[in-house]
């Protein structure tokens, strides 16, 4: 297994609807990745994209009408999927292809354009429900959601105003983050008091509907040495995917999380997480999926994390805790789906690099942690970078 | 590295124009028992899965949600790639090599039959600005390939429709094959023209099917019993599908890749050293043109080539000895593991009546269809 | 990292003025899936007004939606199994928002419902009915954990779809 | 309930429909083009600050070099069938009445080109290095590439 280093990392603001193209946004982000890394596309030995489904860009075999975008003309070029999951699991993807010696350097790209699906992106997510026994029923998208969320309240008695503090806390992170679409000042109250959209889900519990992309380079050790400076590493990557009969499943504890988790703590040698990683990006579409997660990735026992929540454990300022999606997350930035999940990698290249400006965390990072989710709320997907020690 | 990487399962299911009797998770299940029994595995030895599929053409929006369960692959690691099988084939192959993953299976299918509409799914792959308004086929982009090659190489289009009299002759011999048949050069010209000079029986027909492979590194392949095929080279390239800045003549991407393949697998003259290729045929011209992307003939000989025989079963380098995707059917994305299958079988002499005599190494060549330029080459031998 | 981010935001105006230029496509994106031998029978049991279920003899698990294979043994299962009519509600949704996204003044509730018969208890989605009309009626009526039990449409309206059950209502009203 | 479908009417299918529709913005490149046909009748071609190479249609940034093109001019000239071929079926797969040529066509000096369909000519009577020139549609424009055909020059 051979060491990963990050160079650089690209993204565009992240906004309702876009003028640029999909492929537009692909080179803004790629362009910019190239740019922090000191590097030219010739220096990129091959390109990996990931993009969440076609039905959002409306384009069929969108990796290939991506790919000029990208930088992929011309070069081994592939776009790997795991629904929502897919902006983390660029890392992993980018990883193995260094890891295995195939490749020194790799640009990971990451897109969506949401908006050109009408009469809304929403629509396009009814085609994720299994064709013959759920799609008949008339479903939507925030069915599942909304269906998991209360399964976890019920088990755990969490109060509603408890999850709501996630999209207050994320809301504001997101202050500090150039790409921000929905960041703010909001109370408890409002979050609690806003539309309710399906029942315990509320319109400020959600992310919005986003276009934008990500970026980062990749490079293999010899590489990065050769280039000099500091460098932060790929220590860990985890990925795992449940059964696709998700009404069979515990709807309260995200086990692919927890699998995915402990592959990525394996590789990157962590035995206690709660000690060694020290600023954590969990995904969080909506605002219970935050804690939920937090729980997954063993950063909180079972229904505890809503009560480290309470406690400031998991705010940017903290000292003592874990702060949790310093960069205002999917709720605060915007949820761009595919390059939402590499912005939050992104983030931890920035804040183990010191380059977060206003959002730096104020306990001293060595390791950090992004993780992303998605599909039929059955995948989990896990990268862990760390600074030389 | 973690050792050479080699095919030890390979299972399939018949191909067939439809198949109402089975959901698409039936197929796979077929498939992955025979790839499973064929190792000699169970799921608990997988370590991780890599499975193609293409939202539009499943007709499920993150289609990669459906792929765990008829595989036994419940909680692993499990990804989609949304390419063809030699992509399929590399992801699996640096997995291994990465030492992540001991032994990975590779899933793909078609289900080609439910979509109702395939010319308006295959069209939104079209450029939305620029070239999709026009409201065209999207078949309009291999007749304008076609064209252009013909007018560069000078292969005629008699030369070109002998490929689907080859390829449907071989799939005689294939009891997998969905389409096979005898027909003439008459047959193929006269058929319906589609998009000129592209005609219907020049075009591969679609078909549904499930193929599953199990890949294992060294360590991998202590715990499997399966005959082992190695995975020499395996290289995939994408030229821009941006329409009006490609090649339309050549297969840029087969020559790129085919030079990092050979480099890779050490081969200096190709067209000695291989026994057969398994090249994409999704329209008789892409076999001719992929064969001097490969450059198995010199440019512009392809077609005298395949008149003279060279490429039958038989010849001096049998090309699609299965039948390939004319004869068998195409399988969108898994079309490239309908040509990997072939290649395991006759590099293991279980090809029967379409056995190549001693072949001890081949070569298996791809591309998505339109309107993409991407592809790849993958070379496999028995030792 | 550099806070100068490229991007262009529109706004719906800019497209409905005519100051952003858009091209729009309707296309046929439509399939006719094979439900295949196990979703298939299932069908046809609901048209028949049951609800069946598949039986793997290694692992004892009876399994709904059933499938030909029991995906934990990886094997072929053995048998299909006739469920009871009733369940309990695993989780609940109470939902104001259409598939487009467009609102509803009266809420739909789907749920979770774990059939009875299955074995470890499993669930189906599905919509609750005869629960109310406000999101206050519904809460104060639904609780998880609740036993239920299906509305069937009446046999000659059946079509062999998951929509014939209508929807599951809480057992005696 | 059986282990095997083995009649023709015992298989079932479920209908499925997307349902959704698509709007798509035409980018910043894309804006420049469909601005100046609209406005002037012009095809603008991008050029490369790097490479040199202008590009139709016009893009963003060269898929070469990778940096950033933001100077467009009018592309002049007559321009050239690369390739063409006769479309018989409509996107439902039935036989047009009325077949469609559909070509690319190169100009002078420009990378790329445009798809189009040419009018006012018999298929049998196109051939690749046949100039033609654009035309643009004016009386009833669509400010789509829908707008743009090819006539013999």
């Amino acid at each position: 297994m051979r060491k990963v280093a990050v160079l650089g990392a690209g993204l565009t603001r992240f906004m309702r609807r876009s003028l640029e193209t999909g492929r537009e946004l692909c080179w803004e982000a790629a362009a910019a990745a190239l740019q922090d890394a000191g590097l030219t596309l010739a220096d990129i030995d091959c390109v990996v994209l990931g993009t969440a489904p076609d039905a959002f860009d409306g384009v069929h075999l969108k990796g290939e009408y991506l790919l000029d975008g990208a930088g992929g003309k011309g070069k081994p070029y592939v776009r790997v999927y795991v629904g929502g999951g897919t902006g983390v699991f660029m890392v992993p993807a980018g990883w193995w292809h260094i890891a295995s010696g195939a490749f020194n350097t790799c640009l990971i790209v990451a897109e969506e354009k949401m908006s050109p699906t009408q009469p809304h992106p929403q629509g396009a997510f009814n085609a994720i429900y299994d064709q013959f026994t759920e799609r008949p029923l008339g479903v939507n998208l925030l069915w599942i959601f909304s269906l998991e969320m209360h399964r976890y309240m019920q088990t755990y008695g969490i109060p509603l105003e408890t999850i709501a503090k996630v999209a207050v806390k994320n809301k504001k992170n997101a202050k500090d983050h150039p790409a921000s679409q929905v960041a703010g000042d909001f109370t408890v109250e409002q979050i609690v008091n806003s539309e309710v959209m399906a029942y315990p889900v509320m319109r400020l519990m959600v992310s919005p509907v986003t276009d934008g992309a990500a970026a980062m380079v990749l490079a293999s050790e010899e590489f990065a040495k050769r280039k000099g400076g500091k460098h932060v590493w790929v220590e860990g990557v985890g990925w795992n995917l449940d059964t696709s009969y998700w009404t069979n499943r515990d709807l309260a504890y995200p086990q692919y999380v927890e699998n995915a988790a402990r592959m990525a703590y394996k590789m990157a040698r962590i035995k206690d997480p709660r000690k060694e990683i020290h600023v954590v990006e969990p995904y969080d579409p909506f605002a219970y999926k935050e804690l939920h997660h937090l729980e997954g990735l063993q950063l909180a026992d079972k229904g505890q994390a809503p009560r480290r929540l309470e406690e400031g454990f998991w705010d940017r300022d903290t000292t003592t805790g874990i702060p949790s999606s310093p960069s205002g997350g999917l709720l605060g930035v915007g949820n761009p789906i595919a390059a939402a999940g590499l912005m939050k990698a992104i983030e931890i290249y920035y804040q183990l690099s010191g380059k977060a400006g206003a959002r730096q965390i104020r306990r001293n990072a060595k390791r950090g942690l992004a993780q992303a989710w998605g599909d039929l709320m059955q995948v989990g997907t896990v990268m862990i970078m760390g600074v030389e020690r | 590295m973690a050792g050479k990487v080699a095919i030890v399962g390979a299972g399939y299911t018949s191909l067939r124009a439809v198949s109402p009797e089975a959901s698409f998770r039936e197929l796979v299940f077929e498939a992955a028992t025979r790839a499973y029994q064929e190792a000699g595995i169970t799921p608990a030895d997988i370590d991780s899965v890599v499975a193609l599929g293409e939202d539009y053409r499943e007709g499920t929006c993150i289609c990669d949600e459906y792929v765990p369960d008829q595989l036994g692959a419940v909680q692993k690691p499990v990804h989609t790639v949304t390419g063809d099988g030699v992509q399929g084939v590399g992801m699996a192959w640096m997995l291994l090599q990465s030492g992540v993953a001991d032994i990975v299976v590779l899933e793909g299918h078609s289900k080609a039959s439910n979509i109702r509409h395939p010319a308006h799914v295959e069209a939104m792959a079209l450029d939305p600005t620029y070239v999709r308004p026009h409201g065209w086929n999207p078949l309009f982009v291999a007749g304008l390939e076609m064209r252009r090659f013909l007018h560069d190489s000078g292969v005629t289009a008699r030369q070109a429709a002998q490929v689907a009299v080859k390829n449907k002759r071989n799939a005689l011999a294939n009891p997998l094959a969905a389409y096979p048949a005898e027909v003439t050069v008459e047959q193929v010209l006269n058929s319906q023209p589609l998009a000129e000079p592209l005609t219907e029986l020049a075009v591969a027909p679609p078909a549904d099917g499930a193929f599953v492979f199990v890949l294992a590194n060294a360590a991998g392949r202590k715990k499997c019993r399966g005959r082992p095929v190695y995975v020499e080279a395996v290289t995939w390239i994408s030229e821009t599908c941006n329409l009006p800045t490609r090649d339309w003549g050549r297969a840029v991407y087969t020559e790129r890749a085919a030079a990092r393949a050979y480099e890779m697998a050490g081969l200096k003259n190709p067209a000695e050293e291989l026994d057969f290729v398994e090249v994409d045929d999704a329209y008789t011209y892409k076999e001719l043109q992929h064969l001097e992307a490969l450059g198995l003939t010199a440019r512009g000989q392809s077609g005298q080539m395949l008149e003279r025989g060279t490429f039958d079963l038989g010849g001096q380098l049998p090309v699609n000895p299965s039948g390939g995707s004319l004869g068998c059917g195409h399988l969108h994305d898994a079309s490239a593991l309908r040509a990997l299958w072939e290649a395991v079988c006759q590099l293991r002499g279980e090809a029967g009546r379409r056995q190549v005599p001693k072949a001890r190494r081949g070569l298996v060549c791809s591309w998505r269809g339109v309107p993409t330029a991407t592809g790849g080459v993958a070379i496999l031998s028995r030792r | 990292m550099n806070t100068q981010l490229r991007g262009t935001s529109l706004r719906e105006d800019d497209i409905r003025t005519g100051k952003a230029l858009v091209t729009e496509w309707h296309p046929k994106i439509d399939y006719q899936f094979d439900a295949g031998t196990a979703v298939g029978q299932f069908l046809d049991g609901l048209k028949a007004g049951k609800i069946m279920g598949r039986q793997c003899d290694v692992c004892g698990r009876i399994v709904i939606p059933p499938r030909m294979f029991c995906e934990k043994c990886f094997r072929r299962n053995d048998r299909w199994v006739e469920l009871k009519h009733t369940g309990r509600i695993n989780t609940f949704s109470v939902s104001f928002v259409n598939w487009d996204a467009s609102r509803r003044t009266t809420p739909q509730v789907p749920a979770v419902i774990d059939i009875d018969g299955t074995n470890p208890s499993m669930g189906i989605l599905h919509l609750l009915g005869e629960v109310g009309q406000t999101l206050e009626e519904v809460l104060r009526r639904v609780r998880i954990g609740m036993a239920v039990e299906a509305v069937w449409k009446p046999a000659e309206q059946r079509e062999g779809a998951i929509t014939d059950i209508m929807y599951f209502r809480p057992v005696g009203g | 309930m059986r282990e095997y479908l083995t009649q023709n009417e015992q298989p079932r299918q479920v209908f499925g429909d997307w349902g959704v529709h698509y709007r798509y913005t035409y980018g910043v490149a894309g804006e420049r083009f469909f601005r100046e046909l609209k406005d002037h009748g012009h095809l603008v071609a991008s050029k490369c600050p790097q490479c040199g190479r202008r590009f139709l249609p016009p893009s963003l940034y060269c898929e070469d070099c990778f940096v950033e093109m933001s100077e467009y001019a009018p592309v002049s000239g007559p321009g050239t069938v690369h390739s063409f071929t006769v479309v018989h079926e409509s996107l439902e797969e039935t036989c047009l009445a009325e077949p469609i040529v559909a070509a690319f066509v190169t100009f002078e000096g420009v990378t790329g080109g445009l798809l189009a369909p040419i009018k006012g000519v018999a298929p049998q009577q196109v051939a690749i290095g046949m100039k033609v020139q654009p035309v643009v549609e004016t009386a009833r424009p669509t400010h789509s590439i829908c707008d743009l055909s090819w006539r013999p020059a």
